[in-house]
């Protein structure tokens, strides 16, 4: 048994770091995976503003791969969760658009296995397993779990945890030892989508979510999500700048992983001038 | 022999004008099994009855077609005519060539011969026909009304005023269900318990009404007029008949819970009574938390009562009684708003639902009237209300209008007003639905006093420093809104009792996808089920408010007097019918019904040697409708509808289409 | 093979040894020297008889109607689903029924042996072929090229777990999905092409309700189309009334029928009866579906209904 | 086929509301082809569909099925019952052979006269240009 792993185009781009720190992470807990050969683009996030039949075919593409690899499909990135979650769930349920689908792709396509998000797969290895590979507790590091959008909604099939009270992150970061603050805006939209056309709003979004962190006593956020990460990470003008971690930097450096490896060194606000300061890099 | 006689009607011009009357007589008369025809100006008038009953002696006839006008209008008067001249009224058929025939077609040449096939399918159906007797059932002259909120009440004291004995049963320790939590009633603010008190206690005086509390109904067998019914009384510990109610082993008992009655916003000890005025104003020992029960220690309130009352020995009593019409008003309960994970309740005291506001505001409530906040007892200076939580949204709640919400909101905000001058409220809504005699008025006196409608949806509650911000949507500016929020009321939907779909099923009755009890007709018959006998009150059939549920009970009552007036009830002889010899006891037709008139009956019988027994359905002519599903759902052929036989509409096809 | 046989015939024995049952529906050989025919044994002495059937085996489910209670039964899965066919027909009590299943690799049709059965002297499986032996020689066949057609659309080789014997043997059928090809193309007929078919299948029936006593799901203790009154279905044998009986048939096993094809198998004049169970059977799938939690497991899809069930109707 | 032939449609109606929808055609006096013969029956979860087979053999060029509106049904689910069975049994006709436009269902409520003639009239309309139906038929 093991996964196949779906990186998609943020993991290869803005988000080398994730990346890094996903397949260290999974290689340090032995769990198995191999990347999709020959994976395409899952047509994020512009497909399916334009065509539902393009935005499912674009990932039923990968999804087919991997059922053919006999693996389940894994991803790190939530849109590509969003979109895998979303074509396997209209593959499903809506025998006309899977017919129309699978002959253009000449393939069939069984479901039998549920696309998955990379937290997914640390669950299903389980945050005791998962805190007891922890060398290096980060004690004191007190943390806002930011969760965003595509993980939790639409709730039919984004259905990671709870779409308005999630807990599953905070769960996974406390077994590093790391306190996850409770804070409302766990769910806040980020406003990536326009983060180009309509920078001001982005902006304003970025800041206020990053201000709530803050005044709930975080000094850093975790992410599990790409845009999320760079969005927060490039977009927030507050007086306190708070460091974006993706959830993967964070259990890799409690593994006891190298701080480069893991991509810390890439991000925008300095992700390692609050580890020094607490002696946890 | 079979002696038909046909009657073909002129309706003045009305059929003869368009119809060939003489000629349809004259194909009647060789058809098969007619021996007489006879045409008449007004059938229907005396003189045409007359002829219809002087034929019947005088042709010795056995079977009566009346080519006229639809039998939805004259076929009583016709089947009545022939029982007079002494023959049995189902052998009565009649051939509507006039709203089917006459009347559509203006070409003589075309409604000529149609009706001739009219009239062939009548004389083929009726040639077909057996004589049926309807039959009689006794009526138990005593009503069973289950649940004592206001709707059960006021059911009980219009049936007992009529002078029929009436039980009701309730599962709480005291009748007076949701309204008793209510502090005043919209639309003219009296206080709710001044005016359900007097009726409560009306109804414990009653000679014609026995309460039964802490009881609950295990099962229902039988039929209109002859429910058997099987009762639990729960063991209260206490003698009732010893009791004073002078209430010194409450104060004495050492152990406390979360107050139902409050809420879950004050308590209550183990001994308690949920409110000073319950009826039966006697306490309630709950086994669930008493020492005594679950320590094996302890017994204060024992030793503390004067008048040895207190009895831990006592055990659940099962009654097996017999009624005759049954009222439903279990009721409804509160919507679980934790589904809504975006307003926090559960997560944050200050977020409460409509129903613990309630308890806040009343006097006898957990901070004496006070209306204060549940986390640090403040009082609050600004308060939102949210509207349709978990009403009118498919993705969270239900689809329906809650109905009561706009208007105890409205409620809320000037009783808000009155209990604390200055305050302000805000009512995100998504729109407001007053309709009913002064609720208009009311809700603009709850905007003139200075409330703030938003219309809008909140997408999201936080507490920051002490307040709840409320995040929302103006959606006339199409503006963002905060509101900093000392206290948040969820107006909650009222929503079917979790257990209503397992009473519906005792009851024989059906109910709506969410599980209210579903009325005969939405229109024409709002109080009776499709169960002959059971009756429906309150909010078990749909949310509404106390003036129409009163209005329903007192009807429900109506129709339990009305069926109580008469000494036997007659049954429709147009039943379903079981041929024993040929059904293979499958029982399809027993899930096909909708008046549970099927059940299974054992039958023994030879087989060769053998005497084996075997299982057939069997329907009970007390339920059954005739509505003749069954007859489809059997594949054996044994399912039969009387009056409407396979033999008869296989018949009728054959006739037509000659 | 012969294991399971030997393992069978123990069941059955000590089945009546223990008071278990007064009769045992089982195979027994036949006629030929490697077909089966049904059997109902009264007495463990007979256990010997049992055979598994390796080849034409009926479906031995109905026979149970005429088995002293309690009775035992040898299942595979297309039989298990006949039983409990009977059982939610209520036409036999599961307390009366001993029930041993048996897995199963497939049961051969000799019909699709290209040898006229009189030659055969023997058949022998040998894993992935049938070895027929003949007074000349042998012939070695693929074995998925002689089957049943029921064991090419099964739903599972292996042996029926509501049973009170658990028989498995070291091969078995693989599911396989039910083939609905043959119903496509008569849907993309034009009507007149589909009533000039029908027209010419139902002229072959001679009305001698094989298919109706074969089936499983046909248990009445009277056909309704016996009755004289009300006649349902005239006696003369005319093109209409065929229609009439094949609707009348396919329309009372519609949502019933378990899938076996028995009565296929049963019809001496070889009308393709499951091309009618089979379009009831997807019609009521796609419309209805099958698994909607609200009905109760044991209510039939046409004894029922849903408020949001599609409508076609205006 | 000559103009005024008239073809013969079987009519199975519920009492309470379409057999009620016929009553309501005629009182007021709106006129459809004389082509419908009716068969009154307490609900249309009394129709089998064997009846309508049975019409055909006889010599029906058409039937109709008529009942309450769902959710209306005098008998509260009658017609939810009639609903299922003829879906598949229209299916199975029409897989038959039987041209689809000879057996309409619908929901005609007691206050639908109106709607009662506009059937009648494009059915009647329908089955004349098809002609008399030959199939499942008697030869009479």
């Amino acid at each position: 048994m093991g996964y196949a792993y779906y990186p998609g185009c943020s993991l290869h781009g803005t988000a080398k770091e994730y990346d890094m720190s996903s397949r260290a992470c999974l290689d340090f807990l032995g769990i198995e995976y191999r990347e999709l050969p020959d994976w395409s683009c899952c047509g994020a996030s512009s497909a399916h503003s334009v065509d539902h039949t393009l935005a499912v075919s674009l990932p039923a593409r990968n999804l087919i791969l991997a059922e053919q690899m006999n693996l389940p499909l894994m991803t790190p990135c939530t849109a590509c969760y969003s979109r895998l979650r979303g074509a396997h769930h209209a593959l499903r349920s809506d025998p006309g658009l899977a017919r129309k689908v699978l002959t253009a792709l000449g393939s069939e396509y069984k479901g039998r296995y549920e696309p998955l998000s990379i937290l997914d797969v640390l669950y299903q290895y389980g945050p005791e397993a998962v805190g007891e590979k922890v060398t290096k507790k980060l004690k004191e590091l007190k943390v806002a779990c930011y969760y965003g959008c595509l993980l939790l909604r639409p709730p039919e099939y984004a259905d990671f945890d709870d779409p308005e009270n999630p807990g599953k992150m905070e769960r996974l970061v406390e077994t590093t030892g790391a306190r996850a603050v409770d804070w409302p805006h766990r769910t806040e939209c980020c406003g990536a989508s326009l983060s180009l056309s309509d920078t001001k709003l982005v902006v304003s979004l970025a800041t206020f979510i990053v201000d709530m962190a803050a005044r709930h006593g975080a000094e850093c956020i975790v992410t599990a999500c790409p845009m999320c990460q760079a969005n927060l990470d490039m977009r927030q003008r507050g007086r306190t700048k708070l460091p974006v971690y993706y959830v993967t930097e964070l259990l890799g450096l409690a593994f006891g992983l190298e701080p480069k490896r893991l991509g810390l060194t890439t991000h925008m606000v300095n992700a390692m001038g609050l580890l020094r300061a607490k002696q946890l890099a | 022999m079979i002696r038909i006689g046909v009657f073909v009607c002129w309706c003045g011009s009305n059929i003869a004008g368009t119809v060939d009357v003489g000629k349809v007589a004259e194909e009647s008369a060789k058809m098969p099994g007619v021996v007489h025809v006879e045409q008449n100006k007004y059938t229907c008038s005396d003189p045409g009855q007359d002829s219809i009953r002087k034929a019947i002696k005088e042709h010795r006839l056995d079977r009566v077609v009346v080519a006229a006008c639809s039998p939805r209008m004259h076929e009583m008067t016709f089947r009545k005519c022939a029982a007079s001249a002494g023959l049995n009224q189902y052998l009565v058929e009649m051939a509507n060539i006039r709203e089917h025939c006459s009347w559509v077609h203006s070409d003589m040449s075309v409604a000529t011969p149609k009706a001739v096939d009219i009239v062939r399918r009548a004389v083929a159906k009726v040639k077909r026909s057996v004589p049926l007797f309807p039959s009689t059932i006794p009526v138990e002259k005593r009503a069973l009304v289950i649940g004592g909120g206001i709707a059960g009440i006021q059911a009980a004291l219009d049936i007992a005023e009529a002078g029929y004995e009436v039980t009701i049963v309730e599962r709480e320790p005291t009748i007076g269900g949701r309204m008793a939590q209510l502090d005043k009633t919209f639309p003219t603010l009296d206080c709710s318990s001044c005016i359900l008190t007097p009726k409560m206690v009306d109804a414990a005086s009653h000679p014609g009404i026995r309460i039964l509390t802490c009881s609950e109904v295990e099962d229902i067998s039988g039929y209109v007029g002859n429910f058997q019914v099987r009762l639990r009384k729960r063991a209260r510990s206490i003698d009732e008949a010893r009791c004073t109610a002078c209430g010194i082993c409450i104060s004495k008992c050492p152990t406390s819970r979360d107050s139902e009655f409050n809420m879950g916003l004050g308590t209550r000890k183990a001994i308690y009574m949920p409110f000073p005025q319950a009826v039966p104003n006697k306490p309630t020992i709950d086994r669930e938390i008493c020492r005594h029960f679950t320590e094996g220690k302890c017994g204060i309130c024992q030793k503390v009562c004067p008048s040895g009352a207190v009895d831990f020995s006592q055990e659940d009593q099962v009654l097996n009684e017999k009624f005759g019409a049954v009222v439903a008003a279990t009721g409804a309960t509160q919507f679980s708003v934790e589904a809504y994970g975006e307003y926090g309740y559960g997560r944050y005291p200050d977020v409460i639902t409509g129903l613990e506001l309630e308890r806040l505001i009343s006097s006898t409530g957990p901070t004496d009237g006070k209306i204060r906040r549940p986390s640090d007892g403040r009082i609050p200076r600004t308060v939102v209300f949210i509207k349709c939580v978990g009403s009118r949204d498919e993705n969270k709640g239900y689809p329906y209008c809650s109905k009561a919400c706009c208007m105890y909101t409205a409620k809320h905000a000037i009783l808000l007003k009155e209990k604390i001058p200055g305050a302000s409220a805000y009512v995100f809504y998504m729109d407001v639905r007053a309709g009913g005699k002064d609720y208009e008025e009311f809700y603009q006196r709850s905007q003139e006093i200075g409330t703030r409608y938003v219309r809008g949806r909140v997408s999201r509650i936080y507490p920051l420093d002490g307040k709840l911000i409320v995040q929302g949507e103006d959606t006339l500016l199409g503006q963002r809104v905060e509101v900093e929020a000392d206290l948040v009321v969820l107006a909650a939907a009222m929503v079917p009792q979790i257990d209503a779909p397992e009473m519906a099923r005792k009851l024989g009755i059906s109910y709506n996808q969410y599980g209210f009890f579903s009325e005969a007709h939405p229109k024409l018959r709002p109080v009776e089920t499709n169960t002959a006998g059971v009756f429906l009150a309150g909010t078990c059939q749909g949310p509404k408010d106390i003036p129409e549920t009163v209005a329903q009970a007192s009807a429900a009552a109506v129709k339990v007097i009305s069926l109580f007036a008469k000494s036997e009830l007659t049954t429709n002889p147009n039943v379903a019918s079981v041929d024993e010899s040929l059904c293979s006891g499958c029982l399809w037709c027993m899930n096909v019904c909708p008046y549970k008139a099927i059940e299974e009956k054992i039958i023994t019988e030879r087989a060769g040697k053998e005497t084996v027994t075997r299982s057939v359905a069997s329907v009970n002519t007390g339920l059954c409708q005739g509505c003749g599903a069954c007859t489809v759902a059997c594949r054996d052929g044994a399912m039969n509808l009387l009056g409407f036989t396979n033999e008869q509409i296989l018949a009728e096809v054959e006739a037509l289409c000659l | 093979m012969n294991d399971l046989r030997e393992q069978l015939r123990e069941a059955v024995a000590s089945a009546f040894s223990q008071g278990r049952v007064r009769s045992f529906v089982c195979l027994e050989k036949g006629f030929y020297p490697f077909a089966s025919i049904p059997a109902i044994l009264h007495s463990g002495s007979e256990a010997d008889r049992v055979q598994l059937g390796l080849s034409d085996a009926p479906l031995l489910a109905k026979y149970l109607l005429d088995a002293p209670k309690p009775a035992g039964i040898v299942v595979r899965q297309c039989d298990a689903l006949g039983v409990s066919r009977l059982i939610r027909d209520r036409r036999v009590k599961r307390e009366d029924l001993y029930i041993v299943s048996v897995s199963c690799p497939g049961v051969v049709d000799t019909a699709k042996i290209p040898v006229s059965p009189y030659q055969i002297t023997a058949l022998e499986n040998a894993g992935d072929a049938l070895l027929v032996h003949t007074a000349l020689g042998r012939t070695e066949l693929p074995w998925a090229s002689v089957l049943l057609d029921r064991c090419l659309s099964c739903v599972s080789g292996s042996a029926s777990p509501d049973a009170d014997v658990v028989l498995e043997g070291e091969k078995e059928k693989l599911p396989a999905p039910v083939d609905y090809s043959g119903i496509d193309k008569v849907e993309h007929m034009t009507p007149d092409e589909r009533y000039a078919m029908w027209e010419k299948e139902f002229a072959k029936c001679i009305r001698c309700f094989a298919c109706r006593n074969a089936c499983p799901a046909c248990s009445c203790r009277k056909c309704s189309l016996d009755l004289a009154e009300p006649e349902w279905l005239s006696p003369a044998v005319t093109l209409p009334e065929q229609f009439m009986f094949h609707f009348t048939r396919a329309y009372h096993v519609a949502g019933r029928c378990v899938g076996c094809g028995e009565c296929e198998r049963a019809c001496p004049v070889g009308l393709p009866l499951m091309k009618l169970n089979r379009k009831f059977t997807r019609d009521i799938e796609t419309l209805f579906g099958v698994d909607d939690a609200r009905i109760p497991r044991d209510v039939e899809v046409l004894g029922t209904f849903l408020p949001d069930d599609p409508e076609e109707f205006c | 086929m000559s103009l005024d032939w008239q073809p013969k449609i079987v009519g199975f109606t519920c009492n309470w509301c379409s057999y009620a929808g016929a009553d309501l055609a005629g009182t007021s006096r709106m006129s459809y082809p004389a082509s419908v013969r009716i068969i009154r029956v307490p609900c249309s979860g009394r129709i089998n569909p064997v009846f309508v087979i049975r019409a055909f053999q006889r010599g029906a060029d058409g039937v109709l099925v008529a009942g309450c509106h769902p959710g209306d049904c005098h008998y509260s689910t009658g017609n939810m019952y009639a609903r299922r069975r003829f879906q598949v049994a229209r299916r199975f006709m029409e897989y038959l052979g039987m041209d689809p436009a000879r057996l309409e269902i619908h929901w005609i409520s007691a206050s639908e006269g109106q709607k009662f003639q506009e059937v009648i009239r494009n059915m009647t309309d329908r089955i004349r240009a098809m002609g008399p139906n030959r199939k499942m038929r008697e030869i009479l």
